[in-house]
């Protein structure tokens, strides 16, 4: 059986590069619980472990020069767009090596160079800023892709829709990224939205729109590719609903009352890791070896990132005011 | 919830009436389940009230309680739940409106500011909003810069409507019923700080009125004045003060608006100085009306200036140290305090 | 020719009732617009001249224990609903005789006794509350139905998206009525919405929706009249796109530079009142004379409302304080 | 606008530099001109700022000189285009946002507190948002209690933001460039009621700097603080105090965030008394910030307590002689300035 036959149209480079941005999350936040449990990491912790296709696959469509604006559940969006493992444990330590010097914590990854706008944890606060953004693009004559990431929830706020509005009419360049994991919090879909079928929805303002299995690594990259395909080349905004799941509670304080364990065992059983990993095999894409290879490397990615951390250096409390403004208060 | 009868009840002579021990969370779960049974106009709306429990746990149970009617799920929308809230009051319901988070009210302030605290006075007087808004305010507990404002005394800015910030478990479990039973609308804010502290109850603990200030401690030297959640601290620092000889007197405002500045010159008259504690930011906070009532209203007792122990003017930081840091804590409220007497 | 020919499925009681509501809402505002250059009248003061089918039509179809939102341009509504015109006319003259004590004006009316709520001049501001009354007989158990009226240009606003999913989702007996006049101010339609077919954009939220000719009273009131049913019954909330026209400035102030004389004019030829006096006249329905009672009995209910506001009282200086709570501060 | 040259030109010697007349509205067109010909990365974005010529006619034929592009219009959103403004700061542009007015603001305040105040700290310094929000503010036009609100002062509790309130010509026409060359973000509180009020500016008219306060009127016997709508009716007012022989100066605060407080205590320092006019609502407003900071700084400099004159707690009526009460008049300031002094 061949790769094309697996619907898996990538070479074994890029295989391998798949597996690692998804091994590299997965292990990375399950790390994240221990430390949450040892109290190094504070706050609210919202983990995207079963998520990781949709930001391993859309980010790989995007250019450096492109920007990303994410949520509160975004240290996959973070690692995946290249922000070190180190930077982003730092920040949850808490510290000034953190990639928001300590500032921000989990819900608040920020790193400019990489065009990476946080990190946002108002629910659809950050669709208007990727709007913004695109226009910004767009009048300085760049023609960079905002890609907006953004839970279900997200589409019954008021921002949502004045966002889609705005970035259809004026045919922005910006690609609604929306994670689809059936609950906000202990809110299932249908109890949040009249109109489940949130592709349809985002028709209506005009935009290109549709989903897409978020559990299926090569999908999520074949349709990230085609939107921003479509959105660099003036086609306006596009919409992609891309069905997820995820595997944890919501944060770390969830009794998960709202859903049950069969219902989480069903959908672990399409682990997105797993399922790339077996038609990837199949598919003579990988190798024996490299599944250890690659946790290997990972496990020495994360102990490094958490030894850098450990090292980190707390901000002077006499700090604690830089940063409000950027020009002297007076 | 434990109950537990004081070990003094043996003595008939002075009888204590029996306490349970709980926490505000429980408090004020136990404040809303009083009301879903006692007013049938009443339910609870939000995000995650029902089937989540309460984004912190407070409403947990209710649903099974009272049902998906009475207990209503909404999507997250903010403005348009919290402005169903007032069309529901309109309507003759008396609607329990939760936002999460004070942060998360900003979306819903056109609604409260422009509608809710207006209508009475736009429609003559025929159109009374006989809503609660309940919401969790405070920082403290790491969740950065757009979890952690506290903006009731924003809010106490507003006319039309009631601000209340229980700081005690009493008022945790006594003031909704009055708020509800209210016809304005009336906003309380929970610490979120504060849920998990518990403390001893009176079993029978019931309505409680919430019209004034009240004096948590006496004192004679200072009186320092505090609200929410900076009132345990301000009771920690009072206690402390006492090894330097300084008898501070507590006032705990209660009310945020209309702001019951009686108490608070009472006590300055007696006391001559006084320090006002507040979490959210300086300038422009509530402090500063604090600082404003007491300058209107004492002056001439005053024998030093007001001083004000209040968040940092910045965006929470993540970071813990910096975090506490930016929040007025125990020994910040000692130090101003000392300074103030002399004691510097 | 048959008054059912001519698609007028009505008596002729039912004719002078339309007709007479329309006479009554046009020439009550060009009063005000005398007075307003008189400065007896001042704040903003929009007009509903052109529109007048809409709230005539709909009005019909509701029973007095039915409820009512409107905008800041709601006199019609206010008149058609049954708040006397005096009562309107002392408002406007900030006199303790309107039926907002003089407090609210020309943007604010209110009368709880008819529940009409307003009187809203934040755009999209109502909407929320039109749910909250809606939930509020459905958990009364009363049978009541609420209509919310609003302009296109409130569709826009993210408190747009969050009633009608709201409505929809706990299928609440709300009628929403949107007048689309094409302009938002000086914004048309096409500028301010990317998907510019109203009724398919709320059809999206599964609320029953279509499109009405606004300027034709009759199909206004068979709309609403159907809306109505389809609401009271436990269909859920419906959406009537209400296409229609101002035939004056936005308010007092608009030079009116967005749009062209020509247009106007145009429109001005579908009068919504002209156009059912000819079909009336033709289906029989009115006779010769009745135009002329009508005005003449409303220019002096007009009159008379003018007087009874001449003769208002301003509320004393010391009672400025008065209702901003009901239970006194302390 | 007619050019004048003074009279005195004539006189070489004392050569006046030549002024034009122009309305407040002339003089913030100028401003937004002027900042869309010389900044390539300015351009201007609200409801109706273009077809419409801004609802207050401020921006009227600026869409014709600069085309849609920079002139441009949005659709009803307040909460999307604002933060459409912060997503275009953070992409290098420099947007000049217009809400129609504040009242209005509160639907995109999660933007404008939630992010554009936040962005910078939550970052760790890494991004700025040079964002300059203009918005019209005030009531006295009978707009009755949903377009009368003054919420300047609110907007001063938010570190992260700079809020500005230019109430003279100069300040109109100048103060729009230097916060758009700010870092971070400003917002601009236009007072409707001045819009039509004109006067003379200098012919050669430019930016000004928005960091400190300004005395508008020297005097020795009170310190009259003022901003926005109110500085025109505390002048008038120190005018006429001259008669009861009370020489008032007047401070116009300009910015409102950050305060200068140090304008404030210096004046008081020589004056011994205050007098602080606001427009918006006395509990919690920007007026109790000022008393604070007086009394934090000249606490030992005051003769008598700090006198605020405020907005009446109310949401304003539309009706005009309560309107014209709900808010403070000359005469308000004049009665409450001779009190103090003890002409009462
Ligand atoms: C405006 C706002 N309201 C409420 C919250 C609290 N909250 C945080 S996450 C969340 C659920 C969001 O669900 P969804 O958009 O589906 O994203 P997910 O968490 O499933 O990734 C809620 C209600 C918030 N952060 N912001
Ligand atoms: C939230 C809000 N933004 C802006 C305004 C200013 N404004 C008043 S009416 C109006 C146009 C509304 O247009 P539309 O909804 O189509 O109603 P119409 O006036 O055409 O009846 C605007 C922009 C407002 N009142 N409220
Ligand atoms: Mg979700
Ligand atoms: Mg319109």
């Amino acid at each position: 059986m061949t790769a094309l036959d697996l619907g898996l149209d990538l070479d074994r480079e890029e295989a391998l590069h798949l597996l690692t941005q998804m091994v590299r999350i997965r292990r990375f936040e399950e790390r994240c619980v221990e430390l949450y449990s040892a109290e190094k990491i504070r706050g609210f912790l919202h983990l995207y472990i079963g998520e990781e296709a949709v930001a391993t696959g859309a980010m790989g469509a995007l250019r450096p020069t492109d920007a990303v604006v994410a949520t509160y559940r975004e240290h996959g969006h973070a690692l995946a767009r290249g922000v070190s493992a180190r930077s982003i444990m730092a920040e949850m330590f808490g510290v000034v090596e953190g990639c928001s010097r300590g500032r921000g914590g989990s819900m608040h990854l920020f790193d400019a160079e990489r065009r990476f706008y946080g990190g946002n944890a108002i629910v659809a606060g950050g669709l208007p800023l990727a709007v913004g953004l695109g226009l910004a693009d767009v009048m300085s004559g760049r023609d960079a892709v905002t890609a907006c990431f953004f839970g279900e929830g997200a589409v019954a706020e008021g921002e949502f829709h004045e966002a889609m509005n705005l970035a259809a009419l004026w045919s922005l360049p910006v690609v609604f990224c929306c994670e689809n994991n059936l609950y906000a919090m202990g809110t299932a879909l249908a109890r949040s939205e009249s109109q489940t079928d949130l592709a349809l929805k985002a028709a209506t303002y005009q935009v290109t729109s549709w989903a897409v299995d978020g559990m299926d690594v090569v999908a999520c990259a074949a349709a990230a590719r085609r939107a921003v395909d479509i959105a660099r080349s003036g086609g306006g905004p596009v919409f992609l609903e891309l069905r997820t799941y995820r595997f944890r509670a919501h944060s770390m304080y969830d009794p998960e009352l709202y859903r049950s364990k069969e219902e989480v065992e069903r959908w672990r059983e399409r682990d997105p890791i797993e399922m790339f990993v077996g038609r990837a095999e199949q598919a003579a894409l990988l190798e024996a070896g490299d599944r250890e290879r690659i946790e290997t490397d990972v496990a020495a990615e994360i102990d490094d990132a958490v030894a850098f951390a450990e090292a980190g250096t707390p901000e002077p409390v006499e700090d604690l005011t830089r940063d409000v403004y950027r020009r002297a208060v007076r | 919830m434990t109950a537990t009868t004081s070990k003094r009840t043996a003595d008939k002579t002075a009888a204590v009436p029996p306490t349970v021990t709980m926490t505000f969370r429980e408090a004020f779960r136990e404040a809303l389940r009083d009301a879903l049974h006692r007013d049938p106009a009443a339910f609870l709306m939000g995000e995650d009230v029902g089937r989540y429990g309460g984004c912190f746990g407070v409403s947990r149970g209710l649903l099974e309680e009272f049902g998906p009617e009475r207990v209503r799920d909404t999507p997250l929308s903010e403005s348009g739940f919290t402005g169903a809230g007032i069309g529901a009051a309109l309507g003759g319901m008396h609607p329990i409106v939760e936002v999460m988070t004070v942060n998360f009210s900003l979306l819903a302030l056109d609604q409260i500011v422009n509608n809710a605290a207006t209508m009475l006075h736009m429609s003559g007087g025929q159109l009374n909003v006989p809503l609660v808004i309940r919401m969790t305010t405070g920082a403290g507990r790491q969740l950065a810069a757009q979890h952690s404002h506290s903006l009731e005394g924003w809010y106490a800015h507003i006319p039309g409507i009631r601000v209340l910030a229980p700081a005690t478990l009493a008022d945790a479990r006594g003031m909704l019923w009055t708020a509800l039973q209210d016809p304005d609308p009336v906003l309380i804010f929970e610490n979120g700080a504060l849920y998990g502290v518990s403390g001893e109850l009176a079993a029978d603990a019931g309505p409680v009125e919430i019209d004034h200030a009240a004096v948590r401690r006496e004192g004679s030297d200072v009186t320092v004045v505090a609200y929410g959640g900076s009132l345990p601290r301000a009771m920690e620092a009072a206690e402390e003060l006492t090894q330097d000889g300084i008898s501070a007197e507590v006032v705990d405002l209660r009310t945020l608006r209309p702001l019951d500045d009686t108490t608070i010159i009472t006590s300055v008259g007696h006391t001559h100085r006084a320090v006002v504690v507040d979490e959210g930011w300086r300038s422009g906070g509530l402090s500063a009306e604090v600082v404003a009532r007491i300058v209107e209203g004492a002056f001439y007792e005053l024998d030093a200036p007001v001083v004000r122990v209040c968040g940092a003017e910045v965006p929470i930081p993540y970071a813990r140290h910096l975090e506490q840091a930016a929040v007025p804590q125990v020994h910040d409220v000692v130090r101003a305090t000392r300074e103030l007497m002399g004691h510097g």
